[in-house]
Protein backbone atom coordinates (compact mmCIF):
# COMPACT_ATOMS: atom_id res chain seq x y z
CA UNK A 1 0.00 0.00 0.00
CA UNK A 2 1.50 3.28 -1.08
CA UNK A 3 1.47 6.12 1.07
CA UNK A 4 2.81 9.74 0.47
CA UNK A 5 4.02 11.11 4.23
CA UNK A 6 4.74 14.78 4.27
CA UNK A 7 6.13 16.36 7.32
CA UNK A 8 6.10 20.42 8.49
CA UNK A 9 7.72 23.07 10.08
CA UNK A 10 10.04 22.27 12.90
CA UNK A 11 9.07 18.79 12.61
CA UNK A 12 10.31 19.07 8.78
CA UNK A 13 13.48 20.30 10.47
CA UNK A 14 13.99 17.50 12.61
CA UNK A 15 12.96 14.85 10.78
CA UNK A 16 15.30 16.67 8.19
CA UNK A 17 13.32 15.85 5.39
CA UNK A 18 10.08 17.17 3.52
CA UNK A 19 7.93 13.86 3.23
CA UNK A 20 8.97 10.01 2.34
CA UNK A 21 6.90 7.86 -0.25
CA UNK A 22 6.41 4.62 1.91
CA UNK A 23 5.11 1.24 0.81
CA UNK A 24 3.22 0.72 4.25
CA UNK A 25 2.54 -3.27 4.06
CA UNK A 26 1.63 -3.15 7.73
CA UNK A 27 0.08 -0.13 8.49
CA UNK A 28 -3.39 0.64 8.92
CA UNK A 29 -3.86 3.72 10.79
CA UNK A 30 -1.79 6.96 11.46
CA UNK A 31 -0.14 6.21 14.46
CA UNK A 32 1.22 2.80 12.35
CA UNK A 33 2.55 4.74 9.84
CA UNK A 34 4.23 7.22 12.37
CA UNK A 35 5.99 4.19 13.74
CA UNK A 36 7.00 3.03 10.25
CA UNK A 37 8.69 6.23 9.55
CA UNK A 38 10.37 7.84 12.71
CA UNK A 39 12.19 4.98 13.78
CA UNK A 40 10.97 3.88 16.98
CA UNK A 41 10.23 7.30 18.40
CA UNK A 42 6.45 7.87 20.18
CA UNK A 43 4.16 9.98 18.26
CA UNK A 44 4.40 13.41 20.24
CA UNK A 45 0.87 14.09 22.08
CA UNK A 46 0.35 17.65 20.49
CA UNK A 47 1.75 16.26 16.96
CA UNK A 48 -1.44 17.11 14.38
CA UNK A 49 -1.83 14.83 12.08
CA UNK A 50 -3.94 15.10 8.33
CA UNK A 51 -4.80 12.51 5.94
CA UNK A 52 -5.50 13.90 2.29
CA UNK A 53 -5.48 17.22 3.73
CA UNK A 54 -8.37 17.20 6.50
CA UNK A 55 -7.36 17.06 10.30
CA UNK A 56 -7.15 12.94 11.33
CA UNK A 57 -6.69 11.37 14.55
CA UNK A 58 -3.94 8.39 15.61
CA UNK A 59 -6.02 5.74 15.03
CA UNK A 60 -7.68 7.40 11.54
CA UNK A 61 -7.69 4.61 8.96
CA UNK A 62 -5.10 4.97 5.61
CA UNK A 63 -5.66 3.51 2.33
CA UNK A 64 -3.59 3.19 -0.73
CA UNK A 65 -2.46 5.94 -2.41
CA UNK A 66 -3.15 8.48 0.82
CA UNK A 67 -1.19 11.14 1.48
CA UNK A 68 -0.44 11.33 5.58
CA UNK A 69 0.75 14.57 6.60
CA UNK A 70 2.40 15.01 10.49
CA UNK A 71 2.93 19.19 11.60
CA UNK A 72 3.26 20.64 14.90
CA UNK A 73 0.52 23.17 16.76
CA UNK A 74 -0.55 25.77 13.84
CA UNK A 75 0.65 29.28 14.65
CA UNK A 76 -0.58 31.45 11.20
CA UNK A 77 -2.37 34.41 11.69
CA UNK A 78 -1.18 37.91 12.66
CA UNK A 79 1.51 38.36 15.05
CA UNK A 80 -0.70 39.63 17.42
CA UNK A 81 -0.32 37.07 20.61
CA UNK B 1 -15.92 34.72 -1.37
CA UNK B 2 -11.80 34.68 -1.84
CA UNK B 3 -9.20 33.15 -0.31
CA UNK B 4 -5.87 34.42 -1.15
CA UNK B 5 -2.05 32.96 0.29
CA UNK B 6 0.65 35.02 -1.22
CA UNK B 7 4.09 34.70 -1.38
CA UNK B 8 4.88 39.09 -1.89
CA UNK B 9 3.96 42.17 0.24
CA UNK B 10 0.42 43.89 -0.26
CA UNK B 11 -0.74 46.23 1.28
CA UNK B 12 -4.31 45.64 3.18
CA UNK B 13 -6.03 49.11 2.29
CA UNK B 14 -5.24 48.12 -1.33
CA UNK B 15 -6.85 44.83 -1.26
CA UNK B 16 -10.06 46.55 0.58
CA UNK B 17 -10.17 48.95 -2.21
CA UNK B 18 -9.83 46.72 -5.18
CA UNK B 19 -12.14 43.26 -3.89
CA UNK B 20 -15.05 46.02 -2.77
CA UNK B 21 -15.04 47.40 -6.50
CA UNK B 22 -15.68 44.33 -8.13
CA UNK B 23 -18.58 43.46 -5.55
CA UNK B 24 -20.74 45.77 -7.55
CA UNK B 25 -24.09 43.67 -7.55
CA UNK B 26 -23.46 44.35 -4.08
CA UNK B 27 -23.40 48.22 -3.96
CA UNK B 28 -26.00 49.65 -1.10
CA UNK B 29 -26.52 45.70 -0.24
CA UNK B 30 -24.51 45.80 3.33
CA UNK B 31 -24.22 48.52 5.55
CA UNK B 32 -21.35 46.97 7.97
CA UNK B 33 -17.78 45.95 7.00
CA UNK B 34 -15.61 44.87 9.54
CA UNK B 35 -11.61 44.46 8.82
CA UNK B 36 -9.08 42.64 10.77
CA UNK B 37 -5.39 43.16 9.90
CA UNK B 38 -2.45 41.44 11.88
CA UNK B 39 0.83 42.84 11.10
CA UNK B 40 4.05 41.73 11.76
CA UNK B 41 5.56 43.14 14.98
CA UNK B 42 9.62 43.90 15.61
CA UNK B 43 9.19 42.16 19.22
CA UNK B 44 7.88 39.33 20.20
CA UNK B 45 7.97 37.33 23.66
CA UNK B 46 10.84 39.96 24.96
CA UNK B 47 13.03 39.50 22.04
CA UNK B 48 13.66 41.72 19.07
CA UNK B 49 12.47 39.88 16.06
CA UNK B 50 13.91 41.09 12.49
CA UNK B 51 11.89 38.82 10.66
CA UNK B 52 10.08 35.53 9.81
CA UNK B 53 9.78 32.78 7.87
CA UNK B 54 5.83 31.62 7.23
CA UNK B 55 5.65 28.31 6.21
CA UNK B 56 2.26 26.35 4.93
CA UNK B 57 0.85 23.11 3.82
CA UNK B 58 -0.20 24.51 0.09
CA UNK B 59 -3.83 22.99 -0.83
CA UNK B 60 -4.48 21.95 2.65
CA UNK B 61 -4.13 25.45 3.93
CA UNK B 62 -6.54 27.17 1.31
CA UNK B 63 -8.65 23.91 1.77
CA UNK B 64 -9.37 24.84 5.55
CA UNK B 65 -9.86 28.55 4.96
CA UNK B 66 -12.37 27.39 2.21
CA UNK B 67 -14.28 25.63 5.40
CA UNK B 68 -14.07 28.27 7.88
CA UNK B 69 -15.75 30.83 5.62
CA UNK B 70 -18.45 27.99 4.60
CA UNK B 71 -18.86 27.68 8.24
CA UNK B 72 -19.26 31.46 8.77
CA UNK B 73 -21.65 31.78 5.81
CA UNK B 74 -23.68 29.27 7.70
CA UNK B 75 -23.98 31.23 10.75
CA UNK B 76 -24.26 34.43 9.55
CA UNK B 77 -25.87 36.25 6.92
CA UNK B 78 -22.37 37.48 5.08
CA UNK B 79 -22.68 39.45 1.35
CA UNK B 80 -18.70 38.61 0.70
CA UNK B 81 -15.82 37.44 2.81
CA UNK B 82 -11.98 38.06 2.09
CA UNK B 83 -9.42 36.61 3.26
CA UNK B 84 -5.51 37.06 2.09
CA UNK B 85 -2.62 35.85 4.34
CA UNK B 86 1.29 36.16 3.53
CA UNK B 87 3.57 33.17 3.18
CA UNK B 88 7.39 33.25 2.63
CA UNK B 89 9.83 35.83 4.03
CA UNK B 90 8.60 38.39 6.15
CA UNK B 91 9.80 41.64 7.54
CA UNK B 92 8.63 43.83 10.45
CA UNK B 93 5.24 46.17 9.79
CA UNK B 94 4.62 43.84 7.03
CA UNK B 95 1.10 42.43 6.85
CA UNK B 96 0.20 38.92 7.72
CA UNK B 97 -3.28 38.34 7.45
CA UNK B 98 -6.42 40.56 6.53
CA UNK B 99 -9.96 39.16 6.84
CA UNK B 100 -12.85 40.64 5.89
CA UNK B 101 -16.90 40.36 6.38
CA UNK B 102 -19.38 42.29 4.88
CA UNK B 103 -23.24 41.99 6.50
CA UNK B 104 -26.01 44.23 6.55
CA UNK B 105 -25.63 44.45 10.43
CA UNK B 106 -22.76 45.77 12.49
CA UNK B 107 -22.94 42.51 14.82
CA UNK B 108 -22.49 39.91 12.31
CA UNK B 109 -20.08 41.98 11.01
CA UNK B 110 -17.85 41.91 14.33
CA UNK B 111 -18.88 38.54 14.96
CA UNK B 112 -17.97 36.85 11.96
CA UNK B 113 -14.64 38.65 11.12
CA UNK B 114 -13.31 37.55 14.79
CA UNK B 115 -14.46 33.80 14.54
CA UNK B 116 -12.63 33.90 10.86
CA UNK B 117 -9.26 35.07 12.84
CA UNK B 118 -9.69 32.73 15.56
CA UNK B 119 -10.71 29.68 13.63
CA UNK B 120 -7.32 30.43 10.99
CA UNK B 121 -5.35 31.16 13.97
CA UNK B 122 -6.30 28.13 15.50
CA UNK B 123 -6.21 25.36 13.43
CA UNK B 124 -5.04 26.24 9.43
CA UNK B 125 -1.63 25.19 8.61
CA UNK B 126 1.00 27.96 8.84
CA UNK B 127 3.95 27.87 10.86
CA UNK B 128 5.77 30.71 11.78
CA UNK B 129 9.52 31.35 12.43
CA UNK B 130 11.17 34.07 13.75
CA UNK B 131 14.45 35.53 13.00
CA UNK B 132 16.01 36.92 16.70
CA UNK B 133 19.42 38.73 16.76
CA UNK B 134 21.20 35.57 17.15
CA UNK B 135 19.23 33.02 16.09
CA UNK B 136 15.90 31.69 14.61
CA UNK B 137 12.89 29.79 16.14
CA UNK B 138 9.95 28.50 15.48
CA UNK B 139 6.77 29.58 17.09
CA UNK B 140 5.48 27.82 19.48
CA UNK B 141 1.75 28.26 20.04
CA UNK B 142 -0.51 30.92 18.73
CA UNK B 143 -2.18 32.36 22.31
CA UNK B 144 -5.91 31.83 22.14
CA UNK B 145 -7.68 35.28 21.47
CA UNK B 146 -4.76 37.40 23.29
CA UNK C 1 -5.83 59.87 17.75
CA UNK C 2 -7.82 61.34 15.06
CA UNK C 3 -11.10 62.06 14.96
CA UNK C 4 -12.62 63.86 11.37
CA UNK C 5 -16.23 65.25 10.36
CA UNK C 6 -16.15 65.07 7.20
CA UNK C 7 -19.00 66.84 5.12
CA UNK C 8 -17.73 64.88 1.65
CA UNK C 9 -17.49 61.82 0.22
CA UNK C 10 -14.82 59.82 1.76
CA UNK C 11 -12.82 56.50 0.81
CA UNK C 12 -11.91 54.30 4.12
CA UNK C 13 -9.51 52.40 2.73
CA UNK C 14 -7.47 55.97 0.84
CA UNK C 15 -8.10 57.12 4.99
CA UNK C 16 -6.23 54.15 6.19
CA UNK C 17 -3.52 53.95 4.19
CA UNK C 18 -3.03 57.33 4.31
CA UNK C 19 -3.06 57.78 8.27
CA UNK C 20 -0.80 54.38 8.76
CA UNK C 21 1.50 55.75 6.55
CA UNK C 22 1.61 58.94 9.30
CA UNK C 23 2.11 56.11 12.18
CA UNK C 24 5.78 56.52 11.61
CA UNK C 25 7.29 56.29 14.83
CA UNK C 26 4.42 52.93 15.69
CA UNK C 27 6.07 50.44 12.84
CA UNK C 28 6.63 47.15 13.54
CA UNK C 29 4.63 47.97 17.04
CA UNK C 30 0.87 47.03 16.41
CA UNK C 31 0.00 43.44 15.65
CA UNK C 32 -3.64 43.79 15.22
CA UNK C 33 -5.59 46.55 13.63
CA UNK C 34 -9.67 46.03 13.51
CA UNK C 35 -11.97 48.47 11.33
CA UNK C 36 -15.38 49.08 10.99
CA UNK C 37 -16.89 51.22 8.20
CA UNK C 38 -20.55 51.58 8.17
CA UNK C 39 -22.31 51.93 4.82
CA UNK C 40 -25.27 53.59 3.38
CA UNK C 41 -27.92 50.86 2.25
CA UNK C 42 -30.30 51.54 -0.45
CA UNK C 43 -33.09 50.09 2.01
CA UNK C 44 -33.83 50.77 5.52
CA UNK C 45 -37.05 49.06 7.32
CA UNK C 46 -38.72 47.42 4.08
CA UNK C 47 -38.39 50.64 2.24
CA UNK C 48 -36.26 51.98 -0.83
CA UNK C 49 -33.81 54.54 0.23
CA UNK C 50 -32.73 57.14 -2.28
CA UNK C 51 -30.26 59.08 0.30
CA UNK C 52 -30.00 60.56 3.18
CA UNK C 53 -28.96 64.07 5.33
CA UNK C 54 -27.42 63.07 8.26
CA UNK C 55 -27.06 66.02 10.72
CA UNK C 56 -24.34 66.66 13.51
CA UNK C 57 -24.40 69.32 16.41
CA UNK C 58 -20.95 71.20 15.44
CA UNK C 59 -18.34 70.69 18.61
CA UNK C 60 -20.45 68.54 20.72
CA UNK C 61 -20.03 66.00 18.63
CA UNK C 62 -16.84 65.82 17.78
CA UNK C 63 -16.32 66.56 22.02
CA UNK C 64 -18.15 63.24 22.62
CA UNK C 65 -16.48 61.50 20.60
CA UNK C 66 -13.39 62.58 22.06
CA UNK C 67 -14.66 61.59 25.32
CA UNK C 68 -15.47 57.74 23.89
CA UNK C 69 -11.70 57.61 22.73
CA UNK C 70 -10.02 58.55 25.53
CA UNK C 71 -12.30 56.35 27.77
CA UNK C 72 -11.54 53.49 25.22
CA UNK C 73 -7.63 54.57 25.86
CA UNK C 74 -8.49 53.91 29.45
CA UNK C 75 -9.97 50.25 29.11
CA UNK C 76 -7.35 49.59 26.45
CA UNK C 77 -3.92 49.59 25.43
CA UNK C 78 -4.26 51.15 22.28
CA UNK C 79 -1.56 52.32 20.03
CA UNK C 80 -3.94 54.70 17.77
CA UNK C 81 -7.32 54.86 17.21
CA UNK C 82 -9.21 56.86 13.96
CA UNK C 83 -12.77 57.69 13.48
CA UNK C 84 -14.46 59.21 10.22
CA UNK C 85 -18.11 60.50 9.95
CA UNK C 86 -19.89 61.76 7.51
CA UNK C 87 -22.36 64.86 7.75
CA UNK C 88 -24.44 66.12 5.23
CA UNK C 89 -26.04 64.81 2.05
CA UNK C 90 -25.12 61.00 1.86
CA UNK C 91 -26.02 58.77 -1.69
CA UNK C 92 -26.52 54.95 -0.89
CA UNK C 93 -23.10 52.81 -1.10
CA UNK C 94 -21.51 55.92 0.34
CA UNK C 95 -19.47 55.04 3.94
CA UNK C 96 -21.00 56.76 6.41
CA UNK C 97 -18.99 56.43 9.36
CA UNK C 98 -15.11 54.71 9.61
CA UNK C 99 -13.63 53.33 13.33
CA UNK C 100 -10.37 51.73 13.09
CA UNK C 101 -8.24 50.67 16.10
CA UNK C 102 -4.39 49.83 16.17
CA UNK C 103 -3.37 47.73 19.62
CA UNK C 104 -0.43 44.50 20.10
CA UNK C 105 -3.13 41.96 20.20
CA UNK C 106 -6.21 40.97 18.76
CA UNK C 107 -8.75 41.04 21.33
CA UNK C 108 -8.01 44.83 22.39
CA UNK C 109 -8.44 45.37 18.32
CA UNK C 110 -11.52 43.80 17.70
CA UNK C 111 -13.06 44.96 22.12
CA UNK C 112 -11.70 48.52 21.33
CA UNK C 113 -13.44 48.74 17.29
CA UNK C 114 -16.62 47.78 18.93
CA UNK C 115 -16.73 49.87 21.91
CA UNK C 116 -16.43 53.02 19.75
CA UNK C 117 -18.53 51.96 17.34
CA UNK C 118 -21.26 51.26 20.04
CA UNK C 119 -20.37 54.21 21.99
CA UNK C 120 -20.81 56.58 18.84
CA UNK C 121 -24.08 55.24 17.61
CA UNK C 122 -25.94 55.47 20.80
CA UNK C 123 -24.71 59.12 22.18
CA UNK C 124 -22.87 60.77 19.85
CA UNK C 125 -25.39 63.24 18.35
CA UNK C 126 -25.66 62.47 15.11
CA UNK C 127 -29.31 62.77 13.53
CA UNK C 128 -30.23 60.72 9.81
CA UNK C 129 -33.12 62.03 7.63
CA UNK C 130 -34.06 59.31 4.78
CA UNK C 131 -35.10 60.32 1.34
CA UNK C 132 -37.89 57.86 0.41
CA UNK C 133 -39.16 57.58 -3.02
CA UNK C 134 -42.37 59.64 -2.25
CA UNK C 135 -41.59 61.32 0.97
CA UNK C 136 -38.85 62.26 3.99
CA UNK C 137 -38.56 60.51 7.28
CA UNK C 138 -36.40 60.60 10.62
CA UNK C 139 -34.45 57.69 11.52
CA UNK C 140 -36.18 57.41 14.53
CA UNK C 141 -33.83 55.47 16.72
CA UNK C 142 -30.66 52.84 16.40
CA UNK C 143 -31.12 49.28 17.20
CA UNK C 144 -28.64 48.13 19.90
CA UNK C 145 -25.98 45.99 18.68
CA UNK C 146 -28.28 44.45 15.96
CA UNK D 1 -29.95 85.32 32.27
CA UNK D 2 -28.70 85.00 29.01
CA UNK D 3 -29.77 81.51 27.51
CA UNK D 4 -29.04 80.28 24.22
CA UNK D 5 -30.74 77.51 23.49
CA UNK D 6 -30.44 74.87 20.68
CA UNK D 7 -32.81 72.49 18.07
CA UNK D 8 -31.95 69.77 16.29
CA UNK D 9 -33.41 67.07 13.93
CA UNK D 10 -37.10 66.17 14.07
CA UNK D 11 -37.35 68.81 17.00
CA UNK D 12 -35.49 71.84 15.35
CA UNK D 13 -38.14 71.10 11.93
CA UNK D 14 -41.16 70.72 14.75
CA UNK D 15 -39.56 73.90 16.60
CA UNK D 16 -39.32 75.60 13.16
CA UNK D 17 -36.83 77.29 14.19
CA UNK D 18 -32.62 75.98 14.97
CA UNK D 19 -32.65 77.87 17.95
CA UNK D 20 -33.41 80.79 20.23
CA UNK D 21 -31.82 83.32 22.44
CA UNK D 22 -33.73 83.54 25.48
CA UNK D 23 -33.51 86.02 28.70
CA UNK D 24 -34.21 83.27 31.35
CA UNK D 25 -34.85 85.51 34.38
CA UNK D 26 -37.23 82.85 35.96
CA UNK D 27 -35.59 79.53 34.78
CA UNK D 28 -33.24 77.35 36.84
CA UNK D 29 -33.01 74.76 35.58
CA UNK D 30 -33.47 73.19 31.86
CA UNK D 31 -36.97 71.57 32.41
CA UNK D 32 -37.71 75.43 33.22
CA UNK D 33 -35.99 76.89 29.94
CA UNK D 34 -38.15 74.34 28.00
CA UNK D 35 -41.20 74.76 29.68
CA UNK D 36 -40.36 79.08 28.73
CA UNK D 37 -39.39 77.73 25.09
CA UNK D 38 -41.58 75.24 24.37
CA UNK D 39 -45.22 77.27 24.39
CA UNK D 40 -46.48 74.90 27.13
CA UNK D 41 -45.95 71.82 25.66
CA UNK D 42 -44.68 69.02 28.21
CA UNK D 43 -41.00 67.86 27.94
CA UNK D 44 -41.03 64.62 25.33
CA UNK D 45 -39.99 61.65 27.74
CA UNK D 46 -36.81 60.68 25.18
CA UNK D 47 -35.89 64.11 24.22
CA UNK D 48 -32.40 64.74 25.63
CA UNK D 49 -30.75 67.53 26.61
CA UNK D 50 -27.37 69.31 26.50
CA UNK D 51 -25.78 71.94 28.57
CA UNK D 52 -22.69 73.29 26.88
CA UNK D 53 -22.39 70.41 25.05
CA UNK D 54 -22.26 67.86 27.62
CA UNK D 55 -25.67 65.67 28.21
CA UNK D 56 -27.28 67.03 31.12
CA UNK D 57 -30.73 66.26 32.82
CA UNK D 58 -34.51 68.10 33.26
CA UNK D 59 -33.04 69.78 36.62
CA UNK D 60 -29.80 70.41 35.81
CA UNK D 61 -28.98 73.65 36.78
CA UNK D 62 -28.25 76.33 33.79
CA UNK D 63 -26.29 79.55 34.48
CA UNK D 64 -25.90 82.94 32.23
CA UNK D 65 -24.17 82.16 29.10
CA UNK D 66 -24.88 79.13 29.07
CA UNK D 67 -25.97 76.77 25.77
CA UNK D 68 -28.68 74.55 26.44
CA UNK D 69 -29.31 71.98 23.65
CA UNK D 70 -32.52 70.11 22.57
CA UNK D 71 -32.53 66.75 20.31
CA UNK D 72 -34.41 63.26 19.72
CA UNK D 73 -32.87 60.24 20.67
CA UNK D 74 -29.51 59.96 18.14
CA UNK D 75 -28.91 57.81 15.26
CA UNK D 76 -25.34 58.15 13.79
CA UNK D 77 -22.79 55.97 12.55
CA UNK D 78 -23.48 53.32 9.97
CA UNK D 79 -26.82 52.90 7.58
CA UNK D 80 -26.43 48.96 9.96
CA UNK D 81 -29.00 48.71 12.21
Amino acid sequence: MAITVKFFASLRERMECEGVAIDAQYARTIAEVWQQVAGGEPLPADLLMAVNMEYAEPDSVVQDGDEVAFFPPVTGGGHDH
Amino acid sequence: MTIEIRAGAFDPWRELADFQQQMTGKCGKYGATTVFVGTMRDFNEGDEVRGMFLEHYPQMTEKYLEKITLEAAQRWELLDMLIIHRVGEILPDDPIVLVAAWTVHRAAAFEAARYLIEELKSRSPFWKKEWLPERERWVIKNTPAG
